[in-house]
């Protein structure tokens, strides 16, 4: 029997036991719940597609390893990024401090393309889901908008410029709980 | 019968006319730009050229280029495909003046339909009904006249301009001079002249656009229409055959007004006749699409006529090898846009990589694509990835095999619309074909969250995959390549036994 | 109509049931065995469940271990497919008794027809023609007397056996006393009986047989012929829906024959009635499959009927909701079975893993396949990896979109017929139509060598490759694993620029 | 310039002259020919499947490497297998001493199955394609054929026995132009 945490990135955390059955199966079960799950995990050819058969229910799912202990886990229309631990007593605690949210946020480029318009400046206090800046890709103009209300203290783009897929575009010092405190 | 085709386009459209292409026995030849070199569109060619980098300007619409690869490469004729230079009157004449055959209607047509001006009187000549509207108009009080004769609610559109710049709606009159005012303004400012003209607004409406293949004798024949009301920005993204609306008498009707507008405009080849149909089935001319349609497939699954196989008899001359009357329909067919674009995050584009594409098979499903595990989507082309058609015997047969389908194809490393898509199909108002083109901007996407079952299913996978309880060993290289430390710690674990970590305690 | 659905089958023809229900909203289970556990007909299940290791009489034949399965998971209904248990009469015993439907005919029916002795006269009985032959005889004097009556060429049969075992082609009297001695010997060997008895040899001859579908009050619908005479060692390679030969007129009196033996069989559920055809055109019955065809998907294409999804609403006591009259019939289709053999190598099986599989698309093509990537060829099952099914409008237009199709479908890692169907696919006789049951026992397989073009683009892409002149530094890992020295060579190189080792120099 | 030999399994060579050309593209002339061809090669995604461009002309190619210097190359039906070296005046006469075949031949299993017949025996001389075994994969009967005309020295199956992929099954020597003389 063993103890891991499987911890998702927004701070959500669970603990489960694992057992081992014969022929590649294994026994799971959620801290909280009752019930134990069987479940097999193997892997559809090369591609990183895997068949999850999960109490006699197949699930595929595309998964990406992300460093020693990370996975990204893309189910039907979701992705969810994983990080598993062993279980120890002073995970839990751990886990918790990185629940909240930075006070600053970047906001970078969905994709590559042309700036068109930027409707915000250094300075301006902006509310979550305003339109910051409009961006053309594939022949289409999309609004980009803020991730979180807050200040914008750079804009980093003008109008024509072309940006790549991750570019830092503008910097928000936001304003929501998270600015309280900052975990070390 | 031509020998060999040069397809002057990319994606899955050229892939289709490549195939069509082998099915004729008639070599196909290829181009691509730099980006495009491993499209299967190249693959399956017998022939393919580059013609420059991943711009559209300086490749797939460089007509200079184009031509001189055709003359190199020795084709008799060039198939534009849709978009790029499909509508361009320039590049069929300049196709006809090298000696190839462009695979479309005669330049004279495509300029007669392609000015809005021209086509609408077209319309009017061969007595098809128009949206009632004026004609070019700079005062004030024209515009109000104009507005007052047609009755409210009216659009104001810029006289010299396209797409929607400059139109504004005015639902009464005491709106009208704001309306009017601003719109001159941009008029003026986007295309150098402040002239409106005003149409009536017709809501709600549907699309509904009538399919029809011409040859060079005269013969036309009308193919079926197409309800295309789900539209997202003025772009289609779900079409079916038939309308569920239209029946045997407005058929005829909408076939005849096509037929007779084709035959106004001296048109041969395939082409497309676009209605408004509004709620007392009365329908309106809008535009003739001087080309081939992307959402050709439903038209081709229902009546099993190869539209774009048929498109290139007639240009080489050949007479239609069916009337009218020898066109049996069958069944209904539904087609899905998939496009790269994220439904959850205000439909932006997604680039990147396709690290696995797989798609959906089996009864009644067409699937018309230029995917394949490791292609790079690029900014620099719309988003359209693949289309999927699903055919049942009627139209609830359709939709629901349409749900298979999306349910099976995989797209993964780049977001795609199809849980939108699905949302779509399972909504009372498309179930029960109760659309117009105004349906998609009233409809909300939900933002569906992952359910319980997902969420215990996704956790369950991580722990086993991270802790190396994977059935067989198959465990893959981690894809973040930055990660060194993982890759080695993998290599690690497979000398110990491989993934089976479990069978080695 | 049923919840949940147990398919007892594997493979594309689970995959095509799994599809079936999932059009029909119906909750689909899937079983497996141990080596079966990743295919693509338990991945689009609903539910899945082992059912033992992979040799068939432990896991797909294993009757109580299913019905165990199916009330566990709450089953209403069993699917058989073909082969397996399709046709095990007891095994339809069983999910009655178990309060399971069996998706096929009554036990009786299948019991019934599948004696051939019974079934022979169950024919007559409904005046259909049937093979002059004898009964069982066991005197050379009664044999000798039996075939001048019958006319030689004749063929002698073990009264007691099956398959091909112990039978005999006569061509004249005096060569009747040797081969009716040895056949004799053979019987009794083989099946402890010496009886035989004397069958016509008919020859040449097309096989020809008939769909049918039937609901439990008395409909009986017949859907077309299929000419499925193109077969290597008795198994089907290609079939076609309509028959080159068959006109209007014999249609109907196949079709009227089917019905016929249906009803004296009180039949319901989907069948398959086969009869050999002369070239006097005259037919005679041979059997009756009681079962879905693997050849299904050539009636679906021109008729537009989904066997698999009609077959299960007759099952669960609906009725048939459509008529002879109804179905409209349009072109042609083609289907092609892809197997793990390998033509140039005596057709030995082959087994493996298939590194690559892309199946072909695009108008007019369906694919029923269960590959994927990575998956392993087994030597426990039969070698069918996929059925390509083309339609046209006309035979020879879906004869060319097969073509196409073929030769856009890869299978790499596992040798497959692909070639060598293309080669049927080309031979005059094929072409024209002009075939029959011997077609390919005459027809050599062409032991291509590489046309010096190929040999060129391979000694250079083999060049290219191993000098590390890859454009992009798309390297992969090489698949010998154990050559570890080229894998860290070829790191060095990624390190070293990647593999564009030209741009290096 | 540089010049490489590519030598195919059965003792076959050609020699290659290359020069890189811009954009990934490069130029070859087989040795003895006059003409030049304009090549590109690239992979398409991870899964061996590579897309040569040849004279404008594109073929699709799965290549599996092999060790430092080998491909194995499938086009269409066929599988051809290259080493590739860089040219050496001493490399053509060492490629010539390969040629030659060996002395002897090992008939494997093609495939898992079982043995159904054993049709010849130790001792017997066997003519090339003559029908020695016949094994069980599939459900359906297989003839297993002599490569090459010579003498049974091994039968090392029986019928009834499970035989898997590869495992040799007779030893065969061979009567061929190769017994003269074994190089090395």
């Amino acid at each position: 029997m063993e103890k891991y945490v499987v911890s998702d990135g927004n701070g959500g955390t669970a603990t489960y036991e694992v057992e081992r059955l014969a022929g590649g199966e294994v026994r799971v079960r959620r801290e909280g719940s009752e019930t134990w799950h069987v479940a097999q995990l193997e892997a559809v050819g090369d591609s990183g597609l895997f068949l999850l058969l999960l109490d006699h229910r197949p699930v595929e799912l595309y998964i990406q390893g992300r460093g020693r202990n990370g996975a990204v886990v893309t189910i039907g229309r979701h992705n969810l990024n994983y990080e598993v631990e062993r279980w120890r007593p002073s995970l839990l605690r751990r886990q918790e401090g990185r629940r909240r949210p930075k006070g600053a946020a970047e906001v970078t480029a969905p994709m590559t393309g042309t700036i068109v318009e930027v409707l915000c400046a250094v300075g301006e206090h902006v509310g979550q889901g305003q339109v910051l800046l409009v961006m053309e890709s594939m022949k289409m103009n999309n609004e980009i908008r803020a991730p979180a209300a807050g200040e914008v203290t750079a804009v980093e783009v003008a109008p024509g410029q072309r940006v790549t897929a991750g570019q830092v575009m503008l910097r928000i010092r936001t304003v929501s709980s998270g600015e309280e405190e900052n975990p070390r | 019968m031509f020998r060999k085709v040069l397809v002057a386009n990319r994606g899955e459209i050229a892939l289709r006319i490549v195939r069509a292409l082998r099915d004729l026995s008639i070599r196909s030849v290829a181009v691509y730009s730099d980006v495009d070199r491993l499209s299967p569109h190249v693959r399956y060619a017998d022939e393919a050229y580059h013609i420059g980098p991943a711009p559209a300007r300086e490749s797939y619409l460089n007509i200079e280029r184009i031509i001189e690869v055709a003359k190199k490469a020795g084709a008799d004729a060039i198939h534009p495909g849709y978009g790029f230079l499909a509508e361009n009157s320039d590049f069929a004449e300049a196709c006809g003046a090298a000696g190839l055959t462009f695979i479309g209607p005669p330049p004279e047509s495509m300029r007669l339909l392609g000015d809005k001006v021209a086509a609408r009187k077209t319309a009017e000549s061969a007595n098809v009904p128009v949206i009632p509207g004026s004609d070019e108009l700079t005062s004030l009080d024209d515009i109000r006249r104009a507005a007052d004769r047609i009755g409210y609610p009216v659009m104001l559109k810029a006289a010299a301009g396209g797409g929607g710049k400059g139109v504004r709606v005015v639902r009464s009159p005491d709106e009208l001079e704001r309306a009017a005012t601003v719109a001159m303004q941009e008029a003026k400012a986007a295309f150098g002249n402040p002239a409106l003209y005003v149409e009536k607004q017709l809501w709600p409406v549907r699309h509904i656009e009538v399919q029809i293949i011409a040859d060079r004798y005269g013969n036309i024949v009308p193919i079926g229409e197409r309800e295309c009301s789900i539209q997202r920005r003025h772009q289609k993204l779900i079409e079916e055959c038939p309308s569920p609306v239209v029946d045997q008498l407005l058929r005829r009707a909408l076939c005849r007004a096509a037929v007779r507008i084709a035959r106004a405009a001296n048109y041969h080849n395939v082409g497309t006749v676009e209605f408004l149909l509004t709620a007392d089935r009365s329908f309106y001319f809008i535009e003739m699409n001087t080309r081939l349609q992307v959402e050709h497939p439903v038209t081709e699954m229902v009546t099993g006529v190869d539209l774009v196989k048929d498109q290139i008899l007639v240009a080489a001359g050949e007479e239609l090898p069916y009337d009218e009357a020898e066109l049996l329909t069958r069944g209904w067919a539904i087609e899905c846009r998939i496009v790269a674009e994220d439904p959850f995050n205000n439909f932006l584009p997604s680039v990147g990589k396709v690290m696995l594409a797989r798609e959906p098979a089996g009864p009644g499903i067409r699937v018309e694509s230029a995917l394949y595990d490791g292609i790079e989507i690029t900014p620099y082309y719309d988003s359209l990835l693949a289309k999927v058609t699903a055919w049942g015997r009627n139209r609830e047969g359709a939709r629901t095999r349409m749900k298979r389908a999306l349910t099976e194809f995989r797209v993964e490393g780049v977001a795609t619309n199809i849980p939108y898509l699905l949302q779509i199909l399972d909504t009372p108002a498309f179930i029960a074909g109760d659309i117009d083109t105004s349906f998609l901007d009233r409809y909300q996407v939900q933002p569906a969250e992952p359910v319980e079952e997902q969420r215990l299913a996704a956790e369950v996978a991580a722990l086993l995959y991270t802790a190396g309880a994977v059935t067989d060993g198959h465990r893959r290289e981690p894809l973040d390549r930055r990660s060194a430390a993982s890759s080695q710690w993998r290599r690690q674990m497979a000398q110990l036994g491989g993934g089976t970590w479990w069978r080695s305690t």
